[in-house]
């Protein structure tokens, strides 16, 4: 519910030694990046594949706490929503939405959260409210769901766009959803996490390191050049010192999501 | 001789004849028509889970008009109820149709305002828990550490700041945002199960329902099964929602469709889905409130029509929860 | 490469490594010595149920000193905390022995600083809940109808007001009290049972434990039975307290004597009768304290020198709730 | 926990016709008061006498929720306090504290509040903190419990006070632990219910109509004269026009507490 859910795939199989595809890429690149991490508060879809492979590779202890209540879920089938039945029979907790929000969100117990967005500026603000005004919008999107609160309440974010081009990385949102803490900063508001740390496209990695800090660019993706990525940024993309290649899925990593993770392919579309 | 100094309109007046009555079971229609009023702000909560459905298509089948609808995800029963006429304002913090695409009606009222314009007052998740919290609690506004820096308290002059009487961890004065309270004339949710008197219990996602009937005037309590007074009374803690909150209860077995009932049976996800085309198209939503709702006389029909092969592709297996011991003094 | 943004001491560093391990069943004795410390902020809750009374006496086996307790109803175990010279501040919104009268040590620490003075922050019930409510939420204050017009505020600086930046309902400005967080640097409770993760299940009155927990930085589960983990994935509403929230979990049966554990004993009331008169006399009560806790070993050699034929009389018979089905996808 | 709780009975028994104890005069007089009442918010001891006899006589529809989050109970046996585990087994609901105390008590739903004092002034305000200074007490007593919640939310609250003395029923108190709606005005902040509206004691009955109305004798036990009752009152008590003479225990009342109440005489002292 907070612009991460993906639709279903359309099952078609991929074998040990197809072409890796772009939300294979783009898990396994956000799995790595778990990589010690602990709770995880996500959506479905990208955010599930990440995270189960984060599970069987970098972070054993991982733990995802979904906003509509389950902490700890052992689902037997893959999830299709974050309410998905199979989330809930089997899991360690199911709680009432007071207590995930105040006590597990906004307490300060998870470490990272996901978010997708239809637009995000160089801060990690992100809009999933109105494409347009907001009063007479050309396309009325979602809006926060809890987007706003895993921003502000969550140790840090991440974020995955599949589409990197300069409507959505905007030098300007159309409308602020859910800022980052340089916003809140300068409406008085005291930020609570870091904000966007990582945004993961199909072009490469972005990050930043804090309040204060914008996101640059700190990995191409094999065969992406630089200038690729920030022609298709809408702001004037700074680089970190030296721009990494990100390493390809590994044989390993690539047998675990098609085989363990996601056999059926509903989000490896 | 003594009168209880209550102002007029106050929550304290909620405490009205007929709460603690024995029997408050009651037809989804006499539901309706006793307690959602043209006009009404109703809440029909239920987070993906146990959405009240059949109680929405109620609605449209009285004709109710002019209702703000409070609801945290605005989902295919609010396209709905747009659809139907029934709905001036809507107050929610998620306006799709779960990940399963667009809501038609949603989109043309309020990009186009067509056929005529939605008031819409937008809150982010916890902004609306917190929003029923001190409706529940009768507060005059709840604390969240969200809304900072966004665009939403442009929009949404409910969303203001107050000061904390206390310094913040540097020292220095402290900022919060606040919401207001949502205190509904008629708060529905739908729930697996519930005795004669209203004593209500819900397992799997239990979501914002206990508090959007603390924060109501009314209550209707739409339930999977009418169970004995002793099944509620063998597991307390089970119980989500008192007697004393309720005012109807109504039996509507299936009537989350197309949400779920945990252990009931599972969510038609392939509705979901097709829903983006049916209400893309003004004429084909029509035609589908013309047959599903309209044309169904109540939800038992809505259920029968979609047929028992149907209903076999949801059923779930059995999943029991273990007992716990409540003891008993020898 | 990445630092979060994190300020020293923040509530975002409580997310320390070893909360998510897969096992946190200890001892007693290593749980109190390593997340008890001299100082320290302990909160210890169980509404006359699952009183923490094992864990309390374990902190006076191993001496702690100038603690702050937090405990909404400061009964038997805070007096025999106060006794052993482990307390120096009290918070509680109730500070007696239940009603069969008096705790002897806590009136001789007030009334006449005897042994030593006792600082003492008074609150309601309702004050303390909403304290923990704070914490657990990270909010800096929390408001409740309570304290207009008492003499509370006048003895407790910390009960302040707020202006509501809303209009009351009679179109007038609206102030409310406040009260602020309490972040217990640990909170220990106790509860049926728990997985070695973990997390924990409690059914009957379930108090405000799991905010007390989610307050905390730290937090003991005290268990009555450790369970298979299948045990309470089987009904995963009834966990009050996810197995994120906890750091250790100790495996004591019995040890909330003198209350209760429902479905597993019953109170023991004669003590609590007998409490005043022990209480009454230092001599007697540091006996008491010289025979049953700093002479037992551990909560097992406590219940075991009570005697089978006494918990023979504390027994309960069964009263089963019935179980409710999760179902399972086909 | 509201300072309501009685000790244990002795157990001594009582035949049908002998003579009325202060506990069963107290119980039935307040039970009356009861009539058509439905949410009750009570501790044990007298309140459960008086609550239990109304629901056999005048409120048929009478639900005691306790402090601890019961509602609905169906004990097996007599509670010997609010937290019995008799009050859980069978119970319709068991709510946590927050819910119950925000949004059963604060949230407005509950119609009679019983509580007890050490102290009450005219204006029904209560003392259950201390004796003599705060800070240094001549006795200190168990504080509000939820005393101060259920006089701020209850639509009205009626006290049962076994002692009438002017020390008990004092001009000044020691310690205002629990104020009327008066002083809750006049500290700028809006009463939600009236306040104490019934006080009986073994004398008689006082009862005051709500804001600014203050304590007023209207009643008393027969055999009792004005005189008295004003002369163990510590303020200046005035009368409600004429003074009723509270009608006696009946013999079916009798019978009911005795027999159907409290048999083992628990709280029938």
């Amino acid at each position: 519910m907070s612009g991460t859910e993906a639709e279903r795939g359309d099952g078609r199989g991929s074998g040990p030694g197809a072409p890796v595809t772009s939300a294979e890429l783009l898990a396994v690149v956000a799995s790595r990046e778990l990589a010690s991490r602990r709770a995880v508060f996500a959506g479905i879809g990208l955010p599930t594949l990440a995270t189960e492979l984060a599970r069987l590779t970098v972070a054993p202890d991982i733990e995802v706490v979904y906003e509509s209540g389950v902490c700890g879920a052992h689902p037997s089938h893959l999830p299709e929503t974050i309410a998905d039945a199979v989330l809930i029979t089997g899991a360690e907790a199911v709680l009432p939405m007071p207590a995930l929000f105040g006590s597990v969100l906004q307490g300060g117990r998870i470490d990272v959260g996901f978010l997708g967005a239809a637009q995000i500026d160089r801060w990690g603000g992100l809009n999933t409210s109105v494409i347009g005004r907001w009063d007479r919008p050309s396309v009325r999107l979602p809006g926060s769901g809890g987007a706003v609160e895993v921003m502000a309440n969550a140790r840090e974010v991440f974020v995955v766009m599949r589409r990197h081009t300069p409507r959505s990385f905007a030098e300007a949102l159309d409308f602020c959803t859910t800022p980052g803490p340089e916003r809140a900063l300068a409406d008085g508001v005291r930020p609570l996490g870091a904000g966007v740390t990582r945004v993961v496209t199909e072009l490469g990695v972005l990050a930043r390191d804090g309040v204060g800090d914008e996101l640059r660019l700190v990995a191409v993706h094999p065969g992406v050049t630089v200038e690729q990525v920030r022609a298709a940024t809408g702001w004037d993309l700074r680089t970190a010192g030296t721009v990494a290649t990100v390493e390809p899925p590994g044989e390993a990593e690539l047998r675990l999501l098609r085989e363990e993770v996601d056999p059926r392919r509903v989000y490896l579309r | 001789m003594i009168t209880p100094h209550t102002e007029p309109g106050s929550a304290v007046e909620r405490t009205t004849p007929g709460r603690h009555g024995p029997d408050k079971v009651t037809s989804m229609r006499e539901a309706v028509a006793a307690f959602v009023h043209d006009g009404d702000t109703v809440s029909l909560e239920g987070f993906t889970h146990l959405i009240p459905t059949a109680a929405g298509h109620e609605i449209i089948r009285q004709g109710r008009r002019d209702l703000t609808v409070v609801r945290m995800t605005a989902d295919i029963v609010v396209d709905q109820m747009l659809a139907a006429g029934c709905v001036s304002r809507l107050v929610s913090s998620f306006v799709g149709n779960s990940s399963a695409g667009s809501l038609g009606e949603l989109r043309r009222r309020i990009e186009r305002a067509d056929p005529e314009p939605l008031a819409f007052e937008e809150y982010s998740h916890y902004g609306m828990v917190c929003r029923y919290l001190a409706g529940a609690q009768r507060l005059p506004f709840y604390p969240l550490r969200s809304y900072g820096g966004s665009d939403l308290p442009s929009v949404n002059p409910a969303l203001r700041k107050v000061l904390s009487p206390y310094p913040g961890p540097d020292g220095e004065a402290e900022e919060i945002y606040v919401v207001p309270p949502v205190n509904p004339d008629v708060t529905v949710i739908h729930a697996q199960r519930a005795d004669r008197r209203g004593n209500t219990q819900i397992w799997g996602l239990t979501g914002v329902q206990a508090e959007a009937v603390f924060a109501a005037s009314r209550a209707i309590v739409v339930v999977e099964e009418l169970v004995d007074d002793d099944v509620v009374r063998a597991d307390p803690n089970r119980t989500a929602v008192p007697a004393h909150a309720v005012d109807a209860v109504v039996v509507a077995p299936r009537g989350a469709h197309p949400s779920f009932a945990q252990g009931y049976y599972d969510r038609d996800n392939a509705f979901y889905r097709a829903w983006p085309e049916i209400s893309g198209d003004p004429a084909r939503l029509r035609e589908w409130l013309a047959e599903w709702v309209y044309g169904t006389a109540d939800h038992a029909e809505y259920a029968a029509k979609l047929g028992e092969e149907f209903w076999a592709g949801l059923a779930v297996g059995e999943a029991l929860s273990g007992p716990v011991d409540y003891g008993r003094r020898l």
